[in-house]
């Protein structure tokens, strides 16, 4: 499978989930998808389809409510997998940290690969992030490291019931 | 500076949804929004609208005193665009609202009414 | 639609929007708020960049409770770079907090060392515990500063003690 | 030869189409786009996932629809009958459809009743469009229709134009990607397939391209150049097509294929038929 | 096809940036019921507000309620607070205030257009809508230092001058912009099939649209003239000639071209500030606490936002509270869906632009 490690590179496409941040770092995205910055340079495409996707990109600092739904997505996801945290909120939670129906950052839910920081990010810090996302992710593909992790455990340890 | 010419009607319970009923045409008014402050373990309710046609105006219907386990009526009948500012009345304060029900905002139970000063 | 079928055929051959970032280089603009950068030298810990930040992004801990020593922590990736800490601090215009227009790398593979940023970022190498890291901190930064307070409790009624004392052997003198 | 060459490697040459087609769309809305190999990349990318069924049969009605797919193309390129390929086309996408209803997501399924909407509006046009050609041509077989000296495209003008329209259809393209549509149903049929089974979906569009590309080519009969002509311009005026139209309704597209192309089709092999 | 199918839209879906979830019942893709949950993004912003941050700063945190009109919470919590201080802002930081809304104005309507032309699977349309939009962008990061979070409001004036080079640079882009809008408006306004997509979609008549207390630019398609801009004083909007924007058609495709009108009008009220741009300082100086209570309303790009202000004196505000455009939208949203397709579900919602961040606070 090295062989095919190789493309990995070159093809990561996104899954883009919003856990209650301001809509700063989605509009955002949205620009890079825009003809100015076109992420599709990189082979980047929305999928909008966690089955499909390489790339989990979360905005927001995961409110009680939207919890559960970016667990099941992270855990739909086949892996090798590599998550990235967009802005300020994602790490710590930003300018809201410690309010009361906040988890406090993105890291407190699932593993988090990349945070970029900013608030909002703009496009430029967005690429570069991503790029340094496809780097782990060259990585982890390398390390195989998501087949020992992969285990019952981990599930457990995220707290979700299998649905 | 900005200088909003507000009119106070103080209203009871009992009488609101009659008040608001006889005062209200939705063709001259436009409902804003109902808004609880807790006046130190009291509960004050304010029903604000607008005027569509004069600049700067506002109008309050306003009940104060009102204790936290008092049943509110719901105004839906008169303004159907209200239910959405009742549930939250009744997240946020944990209170009882007609023909609402709990956790349009807050689905966790540990959280009760964070508007609350004793809570 | 026949408009927009023209309008393709005509982009279909013209120059794309695209800019070539990051392969060909992107300034900021003059004026973007970014990093924060700190020079300790002309600090004179009014603490009050700590008061105003929004998340909480700068904190001092009192390293040392007796000669009231503070070591100042920054997070870049916590801060919503709004500028309200410098737009406070007294010694702004010598420089003593400054916000220069470039952005920090994505916390990926490494944590960005430099002097300026804080002591908390340049202690730490692995990124995946810059928040844990945070989070202790916080806790320690409460912790030093209940210890302050009471330091100086202790030593204001040490010095309330002297002074009565010092009083009474007046008293006493006369 | 020749045909039994694109045949093999018609998942390559797919991909190549896919990739030009994704940088020609992406120079329409005047963006960069991709690098032509990109669809190769996903490939080896997907390739690479680890695998997740929803369940067996699911996965197979997957493959199949690769196989079926492939199949069809090898029927129509190998010099057989014209109306086999058709109709192995035709299982392909049931392939597709039966596995997308086997499953829970509500997407999926309905993505599987809109791609049967599809098959209602295409497939009669594409039995009327190899019926013409047997009008002009005298014969079911490809080969006979490749070495036709006339110019097909002559005789079935109003065909070749309706099958043009027939075309975004076919390849899921706007205004008619109706059981794709990424921002209704999220890619409808493939929405459950992941990994290598998902290649499976990914592979069989670019051999569709093939698929329909060739029988824009066969309009051109014995004049290569002139097929070649036709099958640039049917791509530069599907891809304008595709970025110059919102996308429609299924009931609106039905309405179209049997209300529009098909009579169009028809009138022209009626003519044919009287002449 | 006749068997009832429930289809889940949201909360994680590729046409909703924002976590928001509808269940529709659809029976032959016809939907028949319809659930919503607009909670996802609560976070207890309205509680921090008075608890956790002073009122000197709790502006950064309301402008974070949500991006696309983080200058709109900023202007409506400062017209607030300057209230209760009693201080007014110079006439200067007045105009700088206003070219940033309406700059912020441009933007978010171009996108949400663009949105709804992509939803509507119309991509190219889209990126032509956004294409353009990155000049305002630039303006944007170019004067205040960030793209998204202006934060250029402050208690007394603003933080950040406008220089005569950038009011060259503004006017000069402004002027490059206008004839990309105008272009792209004509695709809203002619183009057939993104017609057939929004023309007659989800109606609301003149008087639903009082009924239900609709706002912004979908009270406007339906005819109904309410604007903050026009019906509260907090920017000098009269003295640049500011005219309401109406349509009368109320289905999705007017709200697009009311939008689009917008972003035309506010070009130009952008063009005339910068020409009538007073000299003078841009900041005064405050004294005291908050006391008293204040209502304001102003205008976002989505609608009217209202905010409720309560303070004791103390550093710390009593109440925040605040009334956002989809707030008051919602309502009539959620009626609008039965006996549509499902397949004009998402241009429904999109031409809604809603915001949920600002929704659940
Ligand atoms: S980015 Fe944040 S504010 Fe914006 S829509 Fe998403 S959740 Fe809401
Ligand atoms: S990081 Fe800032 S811009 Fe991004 S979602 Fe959070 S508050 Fe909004
Ligand atoms: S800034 Fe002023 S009020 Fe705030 S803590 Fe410092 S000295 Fe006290
Ligand atoms: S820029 Fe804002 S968030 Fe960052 S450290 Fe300064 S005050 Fe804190
Ligand atoms: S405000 Fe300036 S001088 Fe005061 S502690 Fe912060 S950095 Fe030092
Ligand atoms: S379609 Fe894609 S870019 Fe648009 S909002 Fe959804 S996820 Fe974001
Ligand atoms: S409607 Fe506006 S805020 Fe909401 S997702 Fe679309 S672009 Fe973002
Ligand atoms: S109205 Fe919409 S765009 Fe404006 S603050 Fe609220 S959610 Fe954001």
């Amino acid at each position: 499978m090295g062989f095919f490690s190789k493309f990995r590179k070159k093809s990561p496409w996104i899954l883009h989930y919003n856990t209650g941040g301001c809509n700063g770092c989605d509009i955002e995205i949205l620009a890079t998808l825009a003809p100015k910055y076109d992420i599709e340079r990189f082979g980047a495409l929305n999928r909008g389809n966690p089955k499909q996707a390489d790339i989990l990109l979360v905005t927001g600092p995961v409110t009680k409510n939207c919890r559960d739904v970016l667990r099941r997505l992270y855990l739909e996801m086949p892996e090798p997998k590599v998550v990235v945290a967009m802005g300020a909120c994602g790490h710590g939670g930003g300018v809201f940290r410690h309010l009361y129906n906040v988890e406090n950052g993105v890291d407190n839910i699932i593993p988090v690969d990349v945070w970029i920081p900013g608030c909002a990010p703009n496009p430029r810090a967005l690429i570069d992030g991503i790029v340094e996302a496809i780097n782990i992710w060259e990585k982890k593909s390398k390390d195989k490291e998501y087949m020992k992790n992969h285990s019952k455990d981990m599930i457990k340890n995220l707290g979700v019931n299998d649905d | 500076m900005i200088n909003p010419n507000v009119e106070i009607f103080q209203s009871t319970l009992e009488t609101i949804v009659e008040d608001i009923k006889k005062w209200y045409d939705y063709k001259k008014y436009h409902y804003v929004t109902i808004n609880g402050v807790d006046e130190g373990g009291k509960l004050r309710i304010d029903y604000i609208f607008s005027d569509y046609n004069e600049k700067n105006k506002m109008y309050v219907f306003r009940i104060t005193d009102i204790d936290f386990d008092t049943l509110i009526p719901s105004i839906a009948s008169v303004i159907p665009s209200s239910w959405m500012a009742e549930w939250e009345l009744r997240d946020m304060f944990d209170i009882e609202v007609e023909n609402t029900q709990k956790g349009i905002f807050i689905k966790d139970p540990n959280i009760v009414a964070p508007l609350r000063k004793d809570k | 639609m026949v408009k927009m079928f023209i309008e393709s055929f005509k982009n279909l051959f013209s120059k794309p929007e695209t800019v070539k970032y990051p392969f060909e280089p992107f300034p900021e603009p003059e004026g973007f708020r970014g990093t924060i950068l700190y020079d300790e030298e002309l600090c004179i810990f009014c603490d009050r960049c700590e008061n105003v930040c929004p998340p909480g992004a700068i904190l001092f801990e009192i390293v040392d409770v007796e000669n009231n020593k503070r070591e100042y922590n920054y997070n870049p990736y916590l801060c919503i770079y709004c500028g309200a800490c410098v737009d406070v601090c007294p010694k702004a215009d010598e420089g003593c907090l400054t916000q220069v227009n470039t952005r920090i790398k994505p916390l990926g593979n490494e944590v960005v060392k430099n002097k300026k940023l804080g002591y908390l970022i340049n202690k730490i190498e692995n990124p995946k515990e810059v928040e844990k890291a945070w989070r202790e901190l916080e806790i320690r930064a409460k912790e030093s500063r209940e210890k302050y307070a009471e330091f100086k409790k202790q030593q204001r009624l040490k010095k309330r003690a002297q002074a009565q004392k010092a009083k009474e052997t007046k008293t006493d003198d006369n | 030869m020749i045909s039994a060459i694109i045949t093999i490697f018609a998942p390559i040459f797919g991909g190549f189409v896919y990739g030009i087609e994704r940088i020609v769309r992406a120079r329409m809305q005047s963006r960069m786009g991709p690098p032509l190999f990109q669809p190769f990349y996903d490939f080896f990318k997907l390739m690479d996932k680890r695998a997740i069924m929803i369940h067996s049969f699911h996965a197979l009605m997957g493959i199949m629809y690769f196989i079926a797919e492939w199949f069809a193309l090898a029927v129509l390129l190998l010099g057989n009958d014209l109306l086999i390929a058709v109709f192995f086309h035709v299982i392909a996408v049931l392939a597709l459809v039966i596995g997308a209803s086997s499953v829970r997501s509500s997407y999926s399924v309905l993505g599987a009743l809109r791609e049967l909407m599809h098959m209602i509006s295409y497939e009669p046009m594409m039995v009327l469009m190899v019926v013409s050609f047997y009008l002009v041509v005298g014969s079911f077989d490809i080969k006979d229709v490749l070495h036709y000296s006339g110019y097909p495209i002559l005789h079935l003008p109003l065909v070749f134009f309706a099958f043009l329209l027939t075309i975004p259809m076919l390849l899921q393209k706007s205004p008619f990607d109706i059981a794709e549509a990424h921002q209704e149903i999220v890619g409808g049929p493939e929405i459950e397939y992941s990994g290598p089974f998902y290649e499976a979906l990914y592979t069989g569009k670019w051999i569709e391209y093939i698929y329909v590309f060739t029988f824009v080519f066969l309009f051109g009969g014995s004049h290569y150049w002139l097929g070649a002509i036709l099958v640039i311009f049917s791509f530069l005026f599907v891809n304008l097509l595709d970025n110059s139209s919102a996308r429609l309704d299924f009931r609106r597209m039905v309405k179209f294929a049997w209300a529009v192309l098909i009579p169009l089709a028809a009138l022209n092999v009626i003519l044919l038929a009287l002449i | 096809m006749g068997n009832k199918i429930v289809v889940p839209f949201g909360s994680q879906h590729i046409a909703l940036p924002e976590p928001v979830s509808f269940l529709f019942d659809t029976k032959n893709e016809i939907i028949t019921d319809v659930r919503v949950d607009v909670g996802y993004v609560h976070r207890g912003i309205e509680k921090a507000a008075i608890t956790k941050f002073e009122f000197t700063n709790v502006a950064y945190l309301l402008t974070r309620i949500c991006g696309f009109c983080s200058i709109t919470h900023a202007g409506g919590y400062h017209h607030g607070i300057e209230k209760l201080l009693d201080v007014e802002a110079p006439k200067r930081a007045e105009y700088i205030r206003l070219i940033i809304t309406e700059l912020d104005r441009i933007h978010s309507h171009m996108l949400a257009n663009a949105h709804v032309a992509e939803v509507a699977g119309y991509e190219n349309l889209f990126m032509q809508g956004v294409k353009d939009r990155e000049i305002v962008m630039d303006l944007l990061e170019n004067i205040t230092g960030n793209r998204i979070q202006y934060d250029i409001y402050t208690i007394g004036g603003v933080r950040r001058d406008i220089s005569k080079e950038t009011a060259e640079y503004i006017k000069k882009q402004l002027n490059k912009l206008k004839d990309k809008v105008l272009k792209v408006y004509d695709f809203y306004d002619t183009d057939y099939t993104f017609g057939l997509k929004t023309k007659g979609i989800s109606y609301i008549s003149y008087d639903d649209a009082k009924k239900y207390n609709v706002v912004g630019p979908i009270a406007r398609a339906s005819g109904l003239a309410t604007d903050a801009r026009a019906e509260f004083d907090y920017l000098p909007y009269d003295e640049l000639g500011f005219e309401v924007q109406t349509r009368t058609e109320g289905d999705v495709w007017a709200r697009n071209i009311v939008r689009q009108m917008e972003v035309v009008h506010s070009i130009d009220l952008i063009l005339r500030a910068i020409d009538n741009l007073p000299e003078g300082d841009i900041k005064v100086k405050y004294k005291g606490r908050p006391k008293g209570e204040t209502f304001v309303r102003v205008e976002a790009p989505r609608g009217e936002c209202f905010y409720y202000l309560k303070g004791n004196g103390t550093k710390v505000l009593e109440r925040v509270r605040v009334r956002v455009p989809t707030y008051s939208n919602i309502p009539i949203l959620k009626e609008l869906f039965v006996g549509e397709k499902y397949s004009d579900a998402q241009p429904i919602v999109l031409s809604f632009d809603p915001c949920m961040s600002c929704t659940a606070r």
